[in-house]
């Protein structure tokens, strides 16, 4: 009774351990499952299993005004609502022709890129999290997040389901005071950066787990269709905020940080780079915000209809590639509504990059894709 | 930067003389517009793109419902004689390439399958663009086109236990929700003949 | 493409001390761990029943109906227009115009139900409202046990006066008020001096309830 | 009579007789009793016994505590600070809550076994905490072979954790229970060749002679533990970081490794037998770095002359008590080795440094432990860890990455 083997498959050739990880597990960041196959550790076939949190939000989408959608796009990634709210936004304005007042594409890259502060901080917590640090990075992290999620509060009265931008602006003006609140977050940013790298870069333990790990060449990584920093890590000079200039960002200063292998390592490295880098976009916008409408005065708010048309508009999303792409056909809703959501195509090849590595390797790779499953399952 | 639709339709047309290809214009702002090309064509022309104009990355792929054909034909209608309106509805898939190296894009690319019910085949595009498998898979899930080709063409959002295509426009909800008593709405009728007596 | 190289910032060199980078993490650590007893700006959290993190004016919740002066019912701006109720992302506004008994619209609601626990707090019903009626609230500990009547918001519960919106929001209730006194005043106005025509009195009014809808949308700002 | 029992050779006031009143208590109570010889020396046993388990409960009970709080701290949290007065009750709290958890046993486990492995896990522990000289006169069970008592015993441990992770039937457990049966014995071998050049240098395995010979001062103000030696801060280094993988604890607690294998031997444990692989783990911690006190920080011996009118027991506790805070910090900031990572790190660079201390203490011993003795094994030590350093920065060392910055 007691030789029982609880795990092993039947025969002796075929000695290979099936696990499911998730869909609730410590480190799937949401409701998330791998199909993991392992001979003892290493892993040989993994099949991502995700729909957990399938909401169809395309068909909600398709079902209401143009307007009802932008809350919904919030819940999409729930790390960095506003970056989905531009992506939205700037879609239906390019459907619809609508302008922009300059006032609001300031406001919406000093959005954009605080956005971009908050999810890479929080990246860096996870992954550490992922790694088995107990929890101070993380709390590092969101430590951080939270006075940006504050002013947030501030602007658009929700933490993180802003609901802020409007097709032609922004749904209210910069309190009084908001401008320099935030340039004292960027001025305290660089040294708590200085700080995380010091806590982190520099560790032998994270090095030896995340050099190495989960690197695929960068033409594989373009066709499976990888997008952000993933991609970026890998040394492709892709960043739509350069590469398909979107809003104001050709008026800006600022470098793409490229990867060399596209290790976990990298990953993270490009992370921080990048933080530096929204830091002197974030400066450069602050110092040039003008006067002016926050919104467009012909912009419409009830009642609003697209001409008869498609467009697929996409941002350079904190993880990736955000696209949406609308079909209009006159009416107050759009007849097509689709999100392409950068964590669910970054999923593509996950199992490419695990194969024959280790279990604990799989949660870094995981982790160093940063997924949010809002995004993913939709 | 948009691609330039009509030099890669005459590039297209040269590499693959037999295969029906019409340009379709976008009549909103965007001025994005596409080609339809013949499902029997596309793997081929997606891999002329891919390897002779530099279009490395299938960014988006997606498919549309179009239950009305004529209402297909006036979000993107065409200026090719040659091209046959279709009479019944049918399902869409549109792809959406870019290219890294040149930074234009998107070149729009659709595919429709004959008709909504049998014959819902279009070829999988996971052999020229791996960015597609999980979408590919998604658009068979939500909008029930067969992708020919596919390695793993599974259900990917929803159960593999289920059976309709939520995304399609004449889905009809289910109605066994949770009862809750909402005071208002159709979902209120619609659990009272689910739940005949709620207490 | 600029060929400006850089090292990793904090990356160790090639040559290094075995566990030099460790002892740096626990260097880091230990500060936050010595700090935390002293630094404010290290400890974020705050202890909650007892202390409360103070709440932007701008923080909305759920939305409530404004009414002015004293009577919840007689003085409640909502009109039944539905505009929210069309509006609404998640559908959970339910609103049914009172009507006396010819049938005739009283404009104003008769049941105006908010079931918050669909409600998605997204504002969008303030922000579209052409009469002035519909804000969102601030109040968030609204945790009940009753999982279905608790979390249904009639009227009674939703009706709160001016004076809330002015403590709740100063900066947007002055606004709102100064404008709703003007437009009264030039109403008054109005109906003093063509009290003789009364059908272009009607007019008139009407003309005014359409500016106030233009000037509610766009001025709307919280 | 209750001055009869605390009669010692000391004054009165050292307090020196203070953990030993339970025993002697006893011992006069049967003898008054008329009990025969054997059975006093039982009675006075089972009081020392019962003494060492209920001040270890204690201190585990405030462990769970404090180091909560710590981490917190670390964190920039607060901790735990609802239960009576800065949390003090927490334990209690949370034992409740264990205590009244329901029991899960999943269908597929072994039953018994299942039942036992919490059991045990804690026992060996509890053994060998009974060697260890807590104080001047609190050695609650003086062994000759005290030190290989204590190793022996603590083999134990790595049985009921695989036990654990076997009978639970389960994968998540399995995956735990291979990596900890891997981890415990490979660190066994460093933890005890670490610990040989202390009883090389102190002639005996009996760890009271073993503080006994680390008495005294260099120079007037060092104290002369095995610590402030060459071979004595590696061997102490080495033992630090074994007991660091011998106990499971971050960076090296991969049997539980909660970010992948969930909760790795005790996934499928609940309620109070989850409680009791808690406990086990910390007394564990507690035996563990009481060994590494007595071996090379002095046991309980003062850290400063002059400072001998404290209670010895009272250094003892305040040595636990920093090296615990060690832990605890190294836990609040390292991220988890992999299990090859891990492998490697012990077979190539624990076990030859520990090899190496062997040779030095030797030396140390018959080149009269002057200075003679630092110049020829500081040396020895040196010239094999920079070999180990190169080898490191040659083959181990991850390499510079450099970044590129596109400008557009």
């Amino acid at each position: 009774m007691i030789c029982r083997a609880p795990t092993l498959e039947g025969s002796d050739e075929d000695q290979l351990l099936r696990v499911s990880l998730g869909p609730q597990h410590p480190s799937t960041h949401g409701v998330f499952r791998m199909n993991v196959v392992l001979d003892g550790e290493t892993v040989v076939r993994l099949k991502p299993v995700f729909g957990y949190l399938h909401r169809n939000h395309e068909k909600i989408a398709e079902g209401t005004s143009y307007l009802a959608s932008m809350p919904y796009t919030d819940r999409l990634d729930y790390i960095c609502p506003l970056s989905n709210n531009w992506a939205y936004a700037l879609a239906v304005e390019r459907l619809a022709g609508v302008e922009v007042p300059e006032r609001a594409e300031y406001m919406r890259v000093i959005l954009a890129e605080l956005t971009r502060l908050i999810n890479h901080t929080a990246f860096l917590g996870f992954i550490l999290g992922d790694m088995g640090a107990w929890g101070s990075a993380l709390m590092y992290a969101f430590r951080e997040r939270e006075k940006i999620l504050d002013l947030f509060e501030d602007l658009t009265g929700a933490r993180m389901m802003a609901n802020f931008m409007r097709f032609g602006g922004c749904r209210n003006d910069l309190p009084t005071g908001w401008a320099e609140r935030v340039s004292v977050i960027v001025n305290d940013y660089g040294p708590f950066l200085d700080e995380m790298e010091k806590f982190l870069v520099g560790n032998e333990i994270l090095l030896s787990r995340s050099q190495d790990v989960g690197q695929l060449p960068k033409e594989q990584l373009l066709n499976g269709g990888i997008t952000g920093p993933m991609l970026r890590a890998a040394g492709v000079n892709y960043d739509l905020r350069k590469a398909d200039p979107y809003g104001i960002y050709e008026r800006f200063e600022f470098r793409i940080p490229l990867g060399e292998k596209g290790d976990c390592y990298d990953r993270i490295m490009i992370r921080f780079l990048e933080m530096r880098e929204s830091l002197k976009i974030l400066r450069q916008a602050l110092a040039q915000l003008p006067e002016g409408d926050y919104i467009h005065p012909k912009a419409k708010l009830r009642n609003f209809k697209a001409p008869v048309g498609e467009v697929y508009s996409r941002i350079e999303g904190p993880k990736g590639e955000l696209g949406f792409y609308l079909i209009s056909d006159g009416a107050t809703n759009p007849y097509r509504y689709r999100v392409r959501p950068p964590s669910f195509v970054n999923l593509t090849l996950l199992e490419d990059m695990c194969l024959g590595l280790d279990l604990a390797d799989v949660i870094i790779i995981l982790g160093s894709i940063d997924i949010v499953l809002g995004e993913v399952d939709r | 930067m948009n691609a330039d639709p009509e030099s890669i339709l005459g590039l297209l047309r040269g590499a693959l003389p037999g295969v029906h290809i019409s340009l379709r214009k976008n009549p909103g702002p965007s001025a994005q517009h596409s080609l339809l090309i013949e499902a029997s064509g596309l793997v081929e022309a997606s891999r002329f793109l891919r390897d002779h104009q530099e279009f490395d990355l299938l960014s988006n792929v997606t498919g549309i419902d179009w239950p009305d054909p004529t209402k297909a034909d006036k979000v993107a209608p065409t200026e090719d004689e040659g091209a046959i309106a279709p009479e019944v509805g049918f399902l869409e898939v549109v792809y959406h390439l870019f290219s890294t190296t040149r930074r234009v894009g998107p070149l729009v690319l659709r595919c429709r399958t004959k008709d909504r019910r049998e014959d819902v085949r279009i070829p999988s595009l996971v052999s020229v663009y791996r960015s597609a498998e999980f979408q590919e898979r998604e658009i068979y899930d939500l909008f029930g086109v067969t992708f020919t080709g596919h390695p793993d063409l599974r259900r990917i959002l929803m159960w593999d236990e289920y059976v309709d295509h939520p995304m399609r426009k004449d889905y009809v909800a289910p109605d066994d929700y949770e009862y809750e008593p909402t005071p208002h709405d159709a979902v209120l009728e619609k659990a009272k003949v689910h739940y005949p007596a709620p207490s | 493409m600029n060929q400006d190289k850089m090292e990793t910032p904090a990356a160790p060199a090639r040559w290094t001390w075995p566990g030099l980078g460790l002892l740096q993490g626990l260097a880091v650590s230990g500060k936050n761990f010595v700090q935390s007893f002293y630094k404010k700006e290290r400890m974020t959290t705050v202890q909650y029943p007892e202390e409360r993190a103070p709440i932007s004016p701008n923080f909305r919740n759920f939305p409530f109906l404004c009414y002015d002066g004293d009577d919840p019912k007689a003085g409640l701006r909502c009109t039944a227009c539905t505009i929210c109720e069309k509006e609404c992302p998640p559908q959970c506004i339910y609103i049914v115009l009172d009507r006396d008994e010819n049938g005739k619209s009283l404009k104003r609601p008769k049941v105006f139900d908010i079931d918050i626990s669909v409600c998605m707090n997204c504002g969008i019903c303030a922000e579209v409202c052409p009469f002035d009626s519909i804000y969102m609230d601030g109040e968030y500990e609204l945790s009940t046990d009753d999982r279905f009547g608790g979390l249904m918001l009639g009227l009674d519960r939703l009706s709160k006066s001016a004076d809330y919106h002015m403590k709740l929001r100063p900066e947007q209730a002055t606004e709102v008020m100064e404008r709703r006194k003007a437009e009264e005043e030039k109403k008054a106005a109005a109906a003093a001096a063509k009290a003789a025509k009364a059908k272009a009195d009607q007019e008139a009014k009407e003309k005014a309830a359409a500016e106030a809808g233009a000037s509610g949308e766009k001025g709307d700002e919280a | 009579m209750m001055l009869a029992a605390i009669q010692t050779d000391e004054s009165l006031w050292s307090l020196e007789w203070l953990p030993r009143l339970p025993q002697r208590l006893v011992e006069m109570l049967l003898h008054k009793l008329g009990a025969s010889e054997w059975f006093v020396d039982f009675g006075g046993l089972l009081a020392a016994a019962v003494t060492v388990v209920a001040v270890f409960l204690g201190a585990f009970a405030l462990l769970s505590l404090i180091e909560r709080k710590t981490l917190a701290r670390v964190q920039n949290r607060i901790g735990p600070n609802r239960a009576g007065w800065f949390g003090i009750l927490q334990p209690v709290a949370d034992g409740i809550k264990m205590l009244t958890k329901e029991d899960i046993v999943p269908a597929r486990a072994e039953k018994l076994l299942h039942l036992l492995a919490p059991i045990l896990i804690g026992l060996p522990a509890i053994l060998a905490l009974g060697v260890i000289p807590y104080g001047r006169e609190w050695t609650p069970v003086s062994l000759d072979l005290g030190l290989l008592f204590f190793f022996s015993i603590g083999a134990l441990t790595e049985v009921s954790v695989f036990m654990a992770g076997w009978a639970s039937g389960s994968k998540f457990p399995m995956l735990g229970a291979m990596r900890a049966i891997s981890q415990m014995v490979s660190y066994e071998l460093p933890l005890l060749l670490s610990a040989l050049g202390v009883v090389m240098v102190t002639g005996s395995l009996s760890l009271p002679e073993i503080v006994a010979r680390q008495e005294g001062y260099h120079l007037g103000f060092l104290p002369a533990w095995n610590l402030l030696t060459p071979w004595g801060l590696v061997g102490g280094l080495v033992f630090f970081i074994a007991a660091l993988a011998e106990s499971n604890r971050s960076p090296f607690d991969l049997p539980e490794g909660e970010s992948e294998i969930v909760a790795g031997h005790m996934t499928e444990y609940s309620g109070f037998k989850y409680a009791l692989f808690f406990m086990g783990e910390y007394l564990g911690l507690f035996a563990i770095s009481g060994l590494g006190i007595t071996l090379f920080l002095g046991g309980w011996q003062a850290p400063l002359p002059g400072l001998e009118f404290v209670p010895s027991w009272i250094w003892f506790f305040g040595k636990l008590a920093l090296v615990i805070f060690l832990f605890l910090w190294i836990r609040a900031t390292f991220p988890r080795l992999r299990i090859d990572q891990l492998m490697r790190f012990a077979w190539l660079c624990l076990i030859p440094m520990a090899l190496l201390t062997l040779p030095a203490a030797a030396i140390w011993h018959f080149t009269g432990r002057g200075f003679l003795s630092w110049v020829v094994t500081v040396p020895l030590l040196m010239i094999p860890w920079g070999i180990l350093t190169v080898i490191f920065n040659k083959r181990l060392a991850p390499a510079t990455r450099t970044y590129r910055f596109a400008d557009s």
